[in-house]
């Protein structure tokens, strides 16, 4: 690097830091920031209390942090395989890779995978730079999201017009639909034991999607959950 | 004086509850459950409308929201259906379209003059003379419509929900409510829905003195309610009935689209009204409207009053008239004989009952405001004739009908159900229905109680067999015993102000004229009377208008068929059906940064753009024209993440490009970019963009914002066809692209990669991957807005970085953000042509003079063979740049105006601007080809006319034109 | 109130003759069969008669008449295209309808309220200037107005649309109108049944009689007719006769869908169409506001309604009219539109002899009725297509020379 | 809303797909007359019946062929082009 004092310009560009998709929705008053992944994400907003409630009611979390890692083509599934990960068995199902890495099978050749806290899979399998024939590596950027609380199915009875309720979304289905009107992703997980809806979509849609989402969970008594009441 | 009559068992007013309001100025109170029409008829009054055509005083007809004689406005919302809508405390309510108030309406001259406005007459006069047209049209104008809108009603926002069934049920009346049942209980999820307050149907109130059913439909909703897979909704219409079982349920609420797996339709049947003179004064109403008041509401419908029947069913209504202290004057029966166990029983209390004979016609009291009597005589059935040589009268104050019924099969019809005539009931009923779609009870032409329980169970078996599972199937029931409905319930009287159409004011003779006029099929018959038209759809009067105009033509009945039955059931409002109306945008990671710096936006394609970056007070041109200055002299920054930005990985990547643009790719060096044209088959330009080779077998694609998503789309269509070894990524949302051109760029982007920047190492149209402020990037080198232009593309989420680091170096540089305006001039000061916006949707590259970026002599691309043909042919039209006069300073042209040769426009001016930096305005025009040379003129049109002179110079206007 | 309603008081039986005579058989032979019993058609059989002085001629509709798009559209007249070509055609149809009630003497309720067509983009500004530079050319009143004079044309009107697309500027067409749809028809029929033409109803075109390249005849449900002459007018089936002569068209069928509101006191005076909302909206003289959009997405040959059309229409209704929350929609309806590649029509002679195309007309069949029907008629009169059509026949396509009406495609109807 | 079977995610209201157009087979562009040509780029098989149609499934990318009847809009099978053995007519189309 040439002739460039990093500290005189106040800006250290060796330390990278992102930012979450969905921030520009957030309101900054209310926002508790940290970063997590490298990622500027909202922790927190109205405080502990507010948000283990509306948690049961209707939570709506941002986890867009989350290391992601995508791959596509004939020889994908193989090549995960080759590199020790449980891949489902069956088009648009997903599993869990030891209880660390969410695997998604998407359509029959493409798997995007997602570690969950204290998963590491994707930082290793990205850090595998060589190419292969058909294997190709999808580059990821959504924005994620943990739904939950008694009331998800009535948020998402508004966005989504396929059945996404117990005795239609199978517990290890992965569906490719539309929520409010783009294209997302959609299964139900158990996380800590309860029971939620996860979401994505392309990252550039995260702040509109951040925005419906909100707007009907609050209208259903429901709201914000900081990321804080996930980590554990 | 009151009719409120003492609490009827099962009843769906709260006494407890006094509710206070005010209808045209009157102070009077209600009870809580009272909708708005039974707390005034409770309250003595009777004119409660006016019709829409002739301003005629109406009061309840159905009671039941089949007709609109009562529509009210409480001030904020209009057209309110009073016979529904529950009156609330403090509502100040008064009647819709009448001038003064309703009992003295202004317009009810026009009922006078009637006989000047016969059926269509508004085709028949006010356009001759031409010139006085205008005028008569303005007067018809303010005599139209209804109720007045209010410009500041709320923006309402309502619930839309998509919910999942095996069976729906619609109508939840005896039979409804049997079948949502059963269903039930074979394990299927049901939801069964009315659109009345609450369930039961007829059961409710068709009790013929005897409150027997009040227990039997407590006994039904108890078992219903035990079911914990039923959801049942009420005060909800069904709204229309959509493909593959999709149908609307409508609520105050909002609305839940329900998909079901099977639906039942035992929607019931409307009672239709027989015609006689004066059938529409107040205090005429159907028999079930009689019956509702008095058991829904505690309401008695007449002190005096007589009942017309030509079924049963009147006698019935006759027995809950007594029952609610009406005194019966008589039972007018139009057919020669009633039923016997009904007929003694009227005798046995006092009853006097008159068969073979009709109302003539009733007796408006003084006022016109109520009946004082009905003229009586002997009808002939046969042959439809009032026989009035001893006509006599019955003095009364009020008159129930009870002429026959028509099936609410709306739904059935929509879902496509073929339906029959049945001369045994005198109704259409279903003979084939759609795949998953069933009927029971009075819409499936089965009338007695017993008989449309068992039809309940048999709707309901045959929809959980139609589902798969086990179910004993039974035979369908036919009615027996009399004839439910009339076959012509209409009596003639040459006065006529016999009314069909009561949302229309339409009188038998409207219907024999118009066929006169030979709109004598029944959907000419529909235009032109405009029978059925009205906010009720027809749902009094199209049964009748059929069989008048069967008459008429002297047909069956099934020969003249219905008309087209369409959603909604209800006049359904557009707050609901618009529900929350989504909006979806994408930003970049960059659009905080964009917005705190003042960014003005533009909306390209999903995507928000920051346009350009106005100082506080700074005009649009003076904010483009420094940033472009900017990219000129020091350096610019513009985020160009909205770019499309696909993938191709594999070995027949290059073999995939040169079928699908018009280039050669397999020859592109590793590190070098190439020009991409997409044309479709028939050679038209659809978009372009840049390819950059990463490695033997992959491709970076960049294409214009606008098209990237069709174009990525249009690329996996073909793959599918060709089966090439490669995979396709569409990584639009996870690269961004920062773009930093200008004299400095270069210096700005070296102190923050190691890259070698310099033109041998790394020239114009190459791509290199290095770390840029330690991000991995993706560097290619264009000359789209400068020959110094570096574009960065990184993960999207790293962007910023980048961004900010670019920024913080790039201040003593002079480094400025730049938006997409901004861009335009840069590129067209650079002389590049944009897709979209110097092409339309039939330019063809010879027309932009594109002949370089094609490679005909290749085997195949999209488009080839097409262009082979438009070689050969004439070219029509060329684009050429252009500049003016230099120092021009007359009115400015603008894109879109015309290049004018004499009488006749031979081009069009795609695009023109100021050049601050060039200190000339420059552009691109549609010419004909003998004007394309060098140095050759001609004239734009502007706005104002005035005519300005362009000449034709090469590209890059940069290099030409500066100082020139 | 004029006298000439008088009669209808005065006299005891109805005055008023039938509009049309109740033909049942066809004759064995007819110099020209037209075979679509809509505005189009019928306005060729009265102006073959009228201008021309051709009166043996059949109607043939397989329904009623005017049952078609005629009927179903939302009665919009306008000339405010892109092409010159485009605006002549249109203009000259304007200029008929200005005078058609009186020359049918049937009030059509032709009343010009003047057209703005919202632009919510600086594109789409672009797109009305090069329409108003067109327009203005070629003599029609067409200007870009900026929204302060939308406004006040439209005072109701939120131009920021709820935020969601703020209007920058409209397309005023002065001349722009809206006419009663069924009037046309029937006026048209009422004509060319007075001056001799045939109308039957209910009669269906079962096939049609090619002898080396010529026309020679029709079959019908109603039996066998020669002819050397047939006109198809049947927008919506196109299609389905120009398989019965084997001649290949670019068209193929979408919906176009509409809706009305329930009855209110008049309030809007203009007709508005938004091209970005997909929306266009007048009031008609019984005080409804008549709505329509964009056309269906897929080929369907049906008059279905869909409920995702009405969700979409009266969202954007509400954007512009936030107002309307309450008002009620009373009926939806469709039509089948013959959609071609370049949005303009297909008239005038083809590769058969004798058989002739009145087709491709898309969304904007009703605004072309009367100069369609004098053109066709004066097609089929010297059997050569005048220049004002020459544009619009059917070999543009295989000479690679479409119309340039599809630049305003966003903005149709 | 019609529902319409995408063959690899299953059943699904019609606004998550788009029309594609019939699926047409080109003529040899080497061979082929420039009329013949022309004809093949603008014209179209517009007449009612059972129809081989493009879909694509947004959400998840997918063409696929469905076999429509344009006269009463009822699908019979969905599958994926290269699923085309099954189908003389398409093979040619390879």
């Amino acid at each position: 690097m040439q002739g460039f004092d990093v500290n005189k310009q106040g800006f250290d560009v060796n330390k990278i830091v992102q930012v979450s998709p969905t921030a520009h929705a957030q309101s900054a008053e209310i926002t508790q920031w940290q970063i997590v992944n490298d990622m500027k994400i909202a922790v927190g907003f109205e405080g502990a209390d507010i948000e283990k409630y509306r948690k049961k009611v209707l939570g709506v979390t941002d986890v867009s942090c989350l290391a992601r890692y995508g791959v596509k083509g004939p020889q994908a599934a193989q090549w995960l395989a080759d590199h020790e990960i449980a891949i489902p068995a069956n088009s648009n199902s997903w599993t869990m890779c030891d209880q660390k890495t969410l695997v998604m099978r998407l359509g029959s050749s493409e798997f995007l995978l997602e570690d969950q806290w204290g998963g590491g899979a994707c930082k290793q399998l990205a850090a595998d730079s060589s190419r292969q024939a058909n294997v190709y590596k999808v580059a990821r950027a959504d924005a994620a999201f943990i739904l939950s609380g008694s009331a998800v199915l009535n948020l998402l009875s508004e966005l989504c017009a396929i059945d996404l309720s117990e005795q239609s979304l199978s517990s290890k289905e992965v569906v490719m639909t539309q929520v409010a009107g783009i294209s997302a992703t959609v299964l139900r997980q158990t996380i800590a034991g309860e029971p939620v809806y996860r979401l994505w979509c392309d990252g550039t849609y995260g702040a509109y999607m951040w925005q419906v989402l909100l707007d009907i969970a609050v209208e259903l008594g429901g709201g914000a959950v900081g990321l804080a009441q996930y980590q554990n | 004086m009151t009719l409120r009559i003492a609490k009827q068992t099962g009843e769906w007013l709260n006494r407890d509850k006094k509710i206070h309001f005010e209808f045209e100025g009157q102070a009077l109170t209600a009870f809580k459950g009272d909708t708005i029409t039974s707390a005034l008829w409770a309250a003595g009054l009777t004119v409660l409308g006016r019709s829409f055509k002739y301003h005629r005083a109406r009061g309840i007809l159905s009671l039941a929201n089949h007709d609109v004689n009562i529509l009210v406005t409480d001030g904020i919302d209009t057209n309110m259906r009073a016979d529904v809508v529950e009156v609330t405390e403090g509502m100040k309510l008064s009647a819709v379209n009448t001038s003064g108030s309703v009992k003295k309406d202004k317009n009810s001259y026009i009922d006078s003059i009637s006989p000047l406005l016969p059926v269509g007459f508004y085709y028949k006069a006010f356009h001759t003379p031409r010139r006085l047209f205008p005028f008569w049209e303005n007067i018809i104008r303010k005599a139209a419509g209804l109720g007045i809108v209010n410009f500041n009603y709320p923006r309402i926002l309502k619930r839309k929900q998509h919910t999942h069934c095996d069976v729906l049920v619609i109508g939840a009346g005896p039979s409804g409510l049997t079948a949502a049942y059963l269903a039930a209980q074979a394990g299927l999820t049901v939801t069964i829905v009315d659109e009345n307050k609450q369930a039961g149907g007829s059961l409710g109130y068709d009790r013929a003195g005897d409150a027997a059913s009040v227990a039997q439909l407590q006994d039904l909703l108890n078992k219903v309610t035990s079911q914990d897979n039923i959801t049942l909704l009420t005060a909800s219409y069904a709204a229309g009935y959509y493909p593959d079982h999709l149908i609307p349920i409508v609520s105050a609420q909002g609305i839940s689209k329900v998909r079901a797996r099977a639906v039942i339709v035992a929607s019931g049947a409307f009672e239709q009204p027989p015609v006689f003179r004066y059938n529409d004064l107040p205090a005429v109403m159907l028999g079930s409207a009689a019956q509702r008041l008095i058991y829904r509401y505690g309401v008695k419908p007449f002190n005096h009053g007589l009942v017309l029947t030509a079924n049963d069913y009147g006698y019935r209504v006759a027995l809950d008239l007594l029952q609610a202290g009406t005194k019966v004057v008589a039972v007018v029966d139009m057919r020669k004989a009633g039923d016997a166990a009904y007929t003694a029983k009227l005798i046995e209390h006092g009853v006097k009952i008159y068969t073979g004979h009709c109302v003539y016609e009733a007796l408006a009291s003084s006022d016109k405001s109520s009946v004082k009597g009905a003229v009586i005589c002997a009808y002939d059935d046969k042959n439809n004739l009032a026989l009035t040589s001893n006509k006599f009268t019955l003095a009364c104050d009020g008159i129930a009908m009870s002429a026959g019924w028509t099936g609410a099969s709306a739904l059935l019809y929509q879902a496509g159900t073929g339906m029959q005539f049945n001369y045994q009931i005198e109704q259409f009923i279903p003979s084939r229905l759609p795949d998953g779609m069933f009927a029971a009870g009075k819409v499936n032409g089965v009338f007695n109680l017993e008989q449309r329980l068992q039809d309940g169970v048999r709707a309901a078996n045959a929809a959980i067999g139609y589902l798969g599972l086990k179910a004993v199937q039974t035979e369908a029931i036919t009615h027996t015993g009399s004839s439910p409905s009339h076959p012509y319930p209409m009596v003639p009287h040459e006065k006529g102000k016999n009314f069909v159409d009561f949302d229309e004011d339409i009188q038998i003779k409207d219907f024999v004229n118009a066929a006169k006029e030979g709109f004598d099929n029944i959907e000419l018959m529909k235009r032109f009377t405009t029978v059925g038209m009205g906010p009720s759809q027809g749902k009094h009067s199209n049964m009748n208008a059929i069989r008048i105009l069967a008459k008429i033509r002297n047909l069956p009945v099934e020969k003249i068929g219905t008309t087209t039955s369409r959603p909604f059931f209800h006049p359904t409002p557009i707050g609901h059906l618009a529900g929350r109306g989504f909006h979806a945008h994408r930003l970049t990671s960059l659009h905080d940064w964009h917005h705190t710096h003042g960014a003005v936006f533009t909306d390209i394609g999903a995507w928000k753009r920051a346009a350009y970056y106005p100082a506080p007070g700074q005009a649009k041109q003076d904010a483009i024209q420094a940033e472009a200055m900017a990219v000129r002299h020091s350096a610019g920054i513009i985020d160009s993440s909205s770019f499309g930005k696909i993938e191709l990985h594999g070995p027949d990547a290059a073999e995939f490009l040169e079928r699908f643009f018009t280039g050669v790719y397999k020859t592109q060096k590793v590190g070098a970019c190439r020009y991409l044209m997409l044309l479709d088959e028939s050679g038209v330009v659809v978009d372009d963009g840049i390819a950059s080779r990463l490695a033997e077998d992959l491709f970076y694609l960049s294409i214009g914002t606008s098209n990237a998503a069709a174009v990525y789309r249009e690329m996996q269509r073909y793959q599918q066809m060709w089966q090439l070894n490669l995979g396709l990524v569409n990584v639009t949302g996870a690269f961004g692209a920062i773009g930093i051109a200008g004299p400095a760029a270069r210096i700005i982007l070296a102190t923050l990669t190691d890259l070698d920047l310099s033109d041998e190492a790394f020239p114009i149209s190459c791509v290199r991957e290095a770390k840029v402020a330690g991000v991995a990037a993706r560097v290619i080198r264009l000359s789209f807005v400068s020959d110094k232009t570096y574009e960065l593309h990184v993960p999207m989420s790293q962007v910023p970085h980048v961004w900010h680091a670019l920024m913080t170096v790039g201040e003593k540089h002079g480094l400025r953000p730049f938006g997409s305006d901004t861009q335009r001039l840069l590129r067209l000061e650079m002389g590049h042509a944009m897709p979209g916006v110097d092409t339309d949707g039939l330019t063809n590259p010879f027309e932009i003079a594109a002949d370089w970026a094609i490679k005909m002599n290749k085997a195949y691309f999209i488009g080839q063979r097409s262009l082979a043909i438009l070689a050969k042919r004439p070219l029509r039209k060329q684009l050429v740049p252009f500049v003016l006069a230099q120092n021009f300073a007359g009115e400015m042209p603008m894109d879109c105006n015309l290049v004018i040769e004499g009488q006749d426009i031979i081009g069009r001016v795609t695009s023109i601007s100021y050049s601050q930096f060039i200190g000339r305005c420059i552009g691109f025009a549609y010419v004909t080809p003998d004007k394309t040379a060098l140095g050759s003129t001609f004239s734009i049109r502007t706005d104002n006319g005035s005519l300005v002179t362009a000449t034709v110079v090469a590209t890059p206007f940069l290099n030409n034109q500066k100082d020139a | 109130m004029p006298l000439r309603l008088l009669k209808y008081a005065l006299s005891k039986e109805h005055p008023a003759p039938r509009f049309f005579k109740a033909h049942e058989t066809p004759k064995k032979s007819y110099d020209v069969v037209i075979i679509g019993g809509g505005g189009h058609g019928l306005a060729a059989a009265y102006y073959l008669a009228k201008d021309h002085g051709i009166t043996n001629v059949a109607v043939l509709e397989k329904g009623y008449i005017g049952g078609g798009n005629t009927g179903r559209n939302t009665t919009i007249v306008r000339s405010n295209y892109l092409t010159p070509e485009g605006v002549n055609f249109y203009d000259a149809s304007v200029k008929i309808y200005e005078g058609l009630s009186e020359e049918l003497d049937l009030n059509l309720f032709y009343s010009t309220r003047g057209h703005f067509t919202l632009a919510h983009t600086e594109s789409a500004i672009r797109t009305m200037r090069w329409r108003a530079e067109v327009n203005k050319h070629v003599g029609v009143e067409s200007r870009v107005v900026g929204p302060d004079e939308i406004a006040k044309a439209c005072p109701q009107l939120d131009l920021s649309c709820s935020g969601q697309a703020p209007i920058l500027g409209a397309l005023f067409h002065a001349p722009g109108s809206v006419a009663r749809h069924d009037g046309v028809a029937w006026g048209y029929a009422r004509g060319a049944d007075r001056l001799g033409a045939e109308i039957f109803q209910n009669t269906e075109v079962l096939s049609i009689d090619v002898k080396n390249g010529k026309v020679c005849g029709v079959k019908t449900n109603k039996g066998y007719i020669e002819t050397k002459q047939v006109l198809s007018a049947v927008a919506g089936f196109t299609p389905r006769i120009t398989e019965m002569v084997g001649l290949e068209t670019p068209i193929v069928i979408h919906p176009l869908q509409a809706c009305v509101t329930e009855p209110m006191k008049p309030w809007l005076d203009s007709i508005l169409v938004s091209g970005s909302l997909h929306v266009y909206v007048s009031q008609s003289s019984r005080g409804e506001l008549v709505m329509g959009s964009s056309l269906d997405p897929y080929e369907v040959h049906s008059t279905r309604s869909t409920l995702d059309f009405v969700e979409g229409l009266t969202s954007h209704m509400l954007d512009m009219f936030p107002f309307l929350s309450n008002v009620k929609v009373v009926r939806q309806w469709a039509g089948m539109a013959d959609m071609t590649p370049d949005f303009a029509p297909i008239m005038g002679k083809t590769p058969i002899e004798g058989f002739y195309l009145d087709a491709g007309w898309g969304t904007w069949g009703f605004k072309a009725t009367p100069i369609s029907g004098k053109t066709m008629a004066q097609t089929i009169a010297n059997d050569s297509a005048p220049d004002l059509i020459h544009s619009f026949r059917l070999s543009r396509f295989e000479d690679y020379e479409l119309t340039g009406e599809k630049g305003a495609a966003s903005v149709g109807h | 809303m019609k529902l319409l079977n995408c063959p690899i995610n299953g059943t699904r209201p019609l606004s998550e797909f788009i029309f594609g157009g019939e699926y047409r087979v080109a003529p040899d562009q080497d061979s082929c007359s420039d009329a013949q040509w022309a004809a093949y780029v603008h014209n179209r098989n517009g007449s009612p019946g059972d129809k081989k149609e493009w879909w694509y499934h947004s959400p998840s990318g997918t063409w696929f062929i469905a076999e429509r009847n344009t006269l009463t809009d009822k699908v019979s099978r969905t599958y994926l082009l290269s699923n085309a053995n099954l189908n003389p007519a398409l093979e040619s189309a390879q």
